[in-house]
């Protein structure tokens, strides 16, 4: 049961991109038909420093295996400074996280540069492959919401 | 090689110093005023410390020639401190069997009636582990 | 609940041949909220958008998803297209199932199932939206430049020949700047003064431009087209319309022993001065520190020899307040202080001196008349010695990280003209690298060294020692022969590292643009809006940016010009309606958004706030949507969570991350 | 005022005269040397290596001993103030000094590197002040030209001794002048006598030494004065000296009316 279980594990993936610089990759790696599991779905935020904390604690709750923030390099966003800002909120989240359970692997900061569609297809078949390694998370599901 | 390689860890650990911080201007060699008398120069010991070539730098004299007179500490541009790697590595020789520089025997010819103590004491601390 | 519309596009085979579209549009339908649903080939085509426009009326849409290509191709299109329907623009989200999915996944099955719930994300993420507005702010149609040296010159020339009116605001008493200290330019040698000098008249003699001199900037508010800055114009103390720029008022001065700064102190001025002769305005100033009449109420002898009746005593500083649209800064640099390198003995001999103050020394209308001749006993040098990178490219506390760019080049020019005028004066220069990218500036160096004998000593300089009979002995490295020399020399010139000018730190507080950590204004982009400073509407002129030698500079004030002309031809800007708000009710006024928003968008206010009955004076956080660029770093610094950004709300965002997760 | 005092080896011995004038100064300048008991030697040069613990140890105690007694400790030596300043740098600020040594120790208290350490001339300036100086001055050096010579260790690394400017120091010209006599600047004063170097490499320290005295006379010094008894030994050993070298303490007491002659 187990094992069948296993092998039909299909994780939910949360992928928020910066407007400027990945999710523009994301569009060249797409441009260039570069695959990667379908598992991933992205969220368009204007700037990696738009995502709060809790909007990965929600995905979390809600079901998510794993959520990767990407955003331009350092140095390089479209505000000049938000991406050093999701750095450090992530750098406490992801620890905070990591302590409660839900294991680092599950959680990465990326920069994607809008000229990396190479970079970002390999990212997110890195990403997906560190989830089925990992399995289903369960830490922080909340059952409730479950259906 | 591979002790080379270690050696040079060491050199590092001891001195503090970051060799790859140099950029190779030479101001610590223009300043040192025991150049003269060093067979390698203060730059080149952050170079062989940097490429690992720590066997001909226990050999120099320029160990026993140095003054630890911070002058190239102090006007080092880039922070490297080159005096310290020297000490460092005169250190690591002095450290090893046989590798101190001044015995007590030699002393009593080296004297005279002026001699501060102060003289005596510091040259024991350099010259011997 | 919206009343909402879901199309999916083809996009010919591209979407339809990995993604079954007809599936989606049933799976639309199930969805809470759609009233429609339909399918069409190129939804970007004119009948695809007609095909929107319909819905939208005949369904009554509220909200309307398109899943189809990137956002970042036809989003403009589909809201403009919805818009045209009577529909709010931003009422329009886009599921992007072509470079996002069908491009992407091969499996048809998986691939129908992404794009499903990526459309059910964007039909939760459109039930939230709110309609918005772009906002609009006038323009006042005056650009404001700081700094008149050649940047700022160069940029209000190039604005005033645009048609706008330009006023440039130089503290000093005249502009020119650092340009007009110089003697001649790399790489061609021209004279400075003959490239500079009909720069300074046209921009005085321009129309459209305006030149407040002895003047500082002293307080600015308003954002991007609409800055309202204070002026202050010191007292000159003499009467600019009656002056006739007759200079009998300076040669009859008593008072001649204060330090002479364009000639950098190397030789005295007397206390009503003009800095140097052709400066623009043609103006004196009385320098009241240093004048007898104001320090000791006797003399006024100016007042008495000035034929025009132009000096006057009780002149006072005057605040001009004007609009202007757009600020550029163009405040450049100055030499570092060489107190912390006494090695090279600079405050030890006058024989030491830095490389501006030779440019004075060669200048023909400088302290010595152009001879080149020691400074402590007026004696021609024979030996010179040039040292490089003093104070530049320094780790330590000292001096500056950066490299000061401008040296290698100027040095070589040094050089050459000594050897050129002086041959029997042997040069040397002590490099650590020499460094010159530029047009025909490799060339300039290399003739130095083949066709002007220089010679180049790989090595830095580690003391320079006085001599009891005046000579200078400069210990150095030469590493490419392994050697310490020491090299006799009468004259020592070291090329100070530059640094931004001392004020601009203060300007740029009052600008809201951000400085880096050297004072250096920052770009809003270091390689696509290298002359824009974040904050919108300020623009980047010249050194206040980084080193630069003056044909980059000129470069980047036609650059910082064309910014400033390109806001300037607007009547209105159009604000990005995406911008951050605070709930009032929310918000403690705690200030730690201000302190992240890059842009300074966003400050304080006491409001009356009705807190359920409560009526209560309140501080709390208002964007200027002017200045939001919507970044969110606000929203997510905020404590109390009264911060939210339209149009990305946090409400939105977690509506699509359920949808994904469900 | 009353300091903790740290008079170091030499200055027991071959260099009497540099504390014992110094001692006598202080008290005509209303503040107190109180010798530190049972002070061990500093080691004479600072142990540059960042294992070195055990070299260190003989300061903290002596700093250990100024903090107990919550005073400020002065030294006199060049040698024992670079070695205490620097030591007491790392008991404040690198951990893994500060733990080991005080692990060594045992103190009944951590030290943390809160003593204050000053040299002689840091008091002079700035707890006494040179115009203070100046008005106790009984017998003027009217007229002397004296060269100042501060060697390496009263300067360098600034970044930690924080005496003075290290490549343009004033404080013994400022001495001089508080004296009654004319400082004399030249751009050896801060070179290096060569130290420790002279046991051994005789000939090095006497050129160094040479090009110093040369300077100072060719700029017209009548004679030099320095903190350090090795600065003054290999300042003496100079083939072709004819300059003078006195302690600075014993010109402060002449100043002062406090040598017999």
């Amino acid at each position: 049961m187990s094992i069948n279980n296993n092998s039909e594990f299909k994780p939910k993936i949360v992928a928020f991109c910066c407007n400027w610089c990945s999710y523009a990759g994301a569009d060249l790696a797409g441009s260039s038909r570069l695959t990667y599991p379908a598992d991933v779905k992205i969220i368009r935020v204007p700037c990696s420093c738009r995502v709060n904390p809790m909007f990965i604690l929600r995905a979390f709750e809600k079901g998510a295996d794993g959520v990767i923030l990407c955003g331009c390099h350092p140095g390089d966003c479209h505000y000049t400074s938000g991406n050093f800002y999701a750095r450090r909120r992530m750098t406490l989240l992801f620890s905070m996280l990591d302590y409660i359970g839900v294991e680092n692997g599950r959680t990465r900061v990326e920069w994607v540069s809008a000229a990396e569609g190479v970079k970002f297809s390999a990212t997110m078949n890195s990403f997906v492959e560190k989830i089925y390694s990992l399995g289903k998370n369960v830490r922080l599901e909340d059952l409730r919401c479950k259906n | 090689m591979k002790s080379e390689k270690k050696q040079a860890e060491k050199i590092k650990e001891i001195s503090g110093v970051n060799p790859l911080k140099c950029m190779k201007c030479g101001k610590c060699s223009a300043t040192c005023p025991s150049f003269a008398e060093m067979d390698i120069k203060p730059h080149q010991f952050v170079s062989y410390v940097q490429n690992e070539e720590i066997e001909e730098l226990t050999k120099s004299v320029s160990l026993w020639k140095c003054l630890s007179c911070f002058a190239c500490v102090e006007r080092c541009p880039r922070d490297v401190k080159p005096g310290k790697i020297i000490d460092a590595v005169r250190q690591l020789v002095e450290r090893e069997k046989d590798g101190d520089y001044l015995s007590p025997n030699e002393i009593p010819e080296l004297l005279d009636p002026e001699i501060p103590q102060q003289l005596l004491v510091s040259a024991f601390r350099r010259y011997r582990r | 609940m919206q009343r909402i519309g879901v199309f999916v596009c083809h996009c010919g085979s591209n979407i339809a041949a990995t993604v079954d579209v007809k599936k989606v549009v049933e799976m639309a339908m199930c969805e809470p909220g759609v009233v429609h649903a339909e399918d069409y080939p190129y939804m970007c085509s004119e009948a695809g958008q007609a095909k929107i426009q319909a819905a939208i009326k005949e369904k009554n849409l509220g909200g309307v998803v398109v899943c189809s290509c990137s956002p970042r191709m036809h989003e403009n299109t589909f809201r403009k297209a919805a818009e045209k329907a009577g529909l709010n623009p931003y009422m329009v989200e886009i599921a992007n199932i072509r470079e996002h999915c069908s491009w992407i996944h091969k499996n048809m099955e998986e691939a129908t199932e992404k794009a499903v719930i990526l459309m059910k994300a964007a039909v939760a993420k459109v039930n939230l939206n709110t309609p918005l507005q772009a906002g609009e702010s006038r323009v006042t149609k005056r650009a404001l430049v700081i700094g008149g040296g050649i940047a700022g010159i160069q940029t209000a020339l190039d604005i005033a020949e645009a048609g706008y009116p330009v006023d440039i605001v130089e503290k000093t008493p005249s502009i020119g700047g650092r340009m007009s200290q110089l003697d001649k330019t790399f790489p061609t040698l021209d004279c400075s003064a003959c490239i500079l000098t009909p720069k300074m008249v046209e921009a005085n003699a321009h129309p459209n431009i305006n030149i407040y001199t002895y003047s500082e900037v002293e307080k600015v508010s308003g954002f991007v087209g609409d800055f309202t800055v204070d002026i202050r114009k010191k007292a000159r103390s003499v009467d600019m319309s009656k002056c006739t720029g007759c200079g009998v008022c300076q040669e009859k001065c008593p008072n001649k022993k204060t330090p002479n700064e364009f000639n950098r102190g190397l030789n005295n001025r007397s206390a009503i001065y003009t800095p140097f002769a052709q400066a623009i305005p043609n103006v004196p100033v009385i320098d009241r520190e240093h004048c007898t009449k104001f320090l000791t109420g006797k003399c006024g002898i100016c007042a008495k020899v000035c034929q025009a009746g132009a000096v006057d005593y009780e002149q006072q500083d005057e605040i001009i307040t004007e609009k202007y649209g757009a600020i550029v800064v163009a405040t450049g640099f100055n030499m570092i202080n060489l107190d912390k390198y006494d090695e090279y003995a600079y405050s030890q001999s006058k024989d030491v001196i830095t490389s501006l103050e030779l440019e004075r020394i060669m200048n023909a209308a400088g302290p010595t008349k152009g001879h080149l001749e020691r400074l402590s006993d007026g004696k021609a040098p024979k030996e010179m010695v040039f040292i490089q990178c003093v104070g530049s490219r320094c780790a330590d506390k000292r001096g500056k990280s950066y490299c000061s760019k401008i040296c290698c080049m100027y040095t070589a020019k040094h050089a050459m003209l000594i050897r050129d005028k002086y041959p029997d004066v042997n040069v040397t220069v002590f490099y650590i690298d020499v460094r010159t990218p530029g047009k025909n500036f490799d060339e300039f160096y290399r003739r130095a060294v083949e066709e002007y004998g220089v010679n180049y000593i790989k090595g830095q300089v580690g003391k320079v020692i006085p001599q009891p009979d005046g000579k200078l002995l400069v210990q150095g490295s030469d590493l490419l022969s392994n050697k310490q020399i020491l090299k006799e020399a009468d004259m020592v010139v070291l090329a100070a590292a530059i640094e931004p000018e001392p004020g601009v730190r203060n300007i740029a507080t009052m600008l809201t643009a951000s400085i880096d950590t050297n004072d250096f204004l920052t770009e809003a982009h270091a390689k696509l809006r290298p002359v824009e400073s974040p904050t919108a509407g300020i623009f980047l002129s010249g050194v206040c940016q980084g080193p630069k030698d003056i044909p980059e500079t000129v470069s980047q004030a036609g650059a910082a010009a064309v910014k400033a002309i390109g806001l300037l031809a607007k009547d209105k800007l159009t604000t990005n309606p995406c911008t951050a708000k605070a709930d009032e009710l929310m918000c403690n006024g705690c200030s730690q958004c201000a302190n992240v928003c890059p842009y300074g968008a966003i400050s304080y206010e006491t409001k009356l706030i009705n807190d359920h009955g409560v009526r209560e004076d309140r501080r709390v956080a208002v964007v200027n949507s002017a200045l939001c660029q919507g970044c969110g770093a606000c929203t997510v610094t905020c404590p109390s969570g009264a911060m939210d950004l339209q149009g990305f709300s946090n409400r939105q965002i977690l509506a699509e991350v359920d949808a994904i997760c469900r | 005022m009353k300091y903790s005092y740290y008079p170091g080896c030499t200055l027991k011995n071959k260099a009497q005269a540099l504390d014992m004038y110094a001692r006598a100064s202080a008290s005509v300048l209303g503040f107190e040397l109180e010798e530190v008991s049972e002070w061990q030697c500093c080691g004479g040069v600072y142990p540059l290596g960042s294992d070195e613990i055990a070299t260190k140890l003989s300061s903290v105690r002596v700093l250990n001993e100024a903090k107990k007694k919550d005073q400020a400790l002065v030294t006199l030596c060049s040698a024992c103030h670079h070695v205490i300043k620097r030591v007491n740098d790392d008991m404040k600020n690198v951990p893994d000094i500060y733990q080991k040594a005080n692990r060594y120790l045992q103190l009944e208290e951590d030290y943390r590197g809160e003593t204050n350490v000053y040299h002689f001339l840091e008091v002079l300036r700035d707890q006494i002040g040179f115009d203070k100086l100046k008005e106790k001055v009984v017998k003027p050096l009217t007229g002397k030209k004296i060269g100042a010579y501060y060697g390496c260790l009263l300067l360098r690394p600034s970044s930690i001794l924080a005496f003075d400017n290290p490549e343009n120091p004033k404080i013994l010209e400022d001495f001089i002048r508080a004296i009654g006599a004319e400082p004399v600047i030249y751009p050896y004063r801060n070179e290096c006598c060569g130290g420790y170097i002279s046991l051994k490499e005789k000939d090095m320290s006497k050129n160094m030494c040479e090009k110093i005295t040369q300077s100072a006379e060719g700029f017209g010094a009548d004679m030099l004065i320095t903190a350090c008894p090795l600065c003054m030994y290999n300042l003496n050993k100079t083939e072709s000296k004819k300059i003078p070298v006195y302690y600075f303490t014993e010109l402060l007491a002449e100043a002062l009316g406090l040598k017999e002659d």
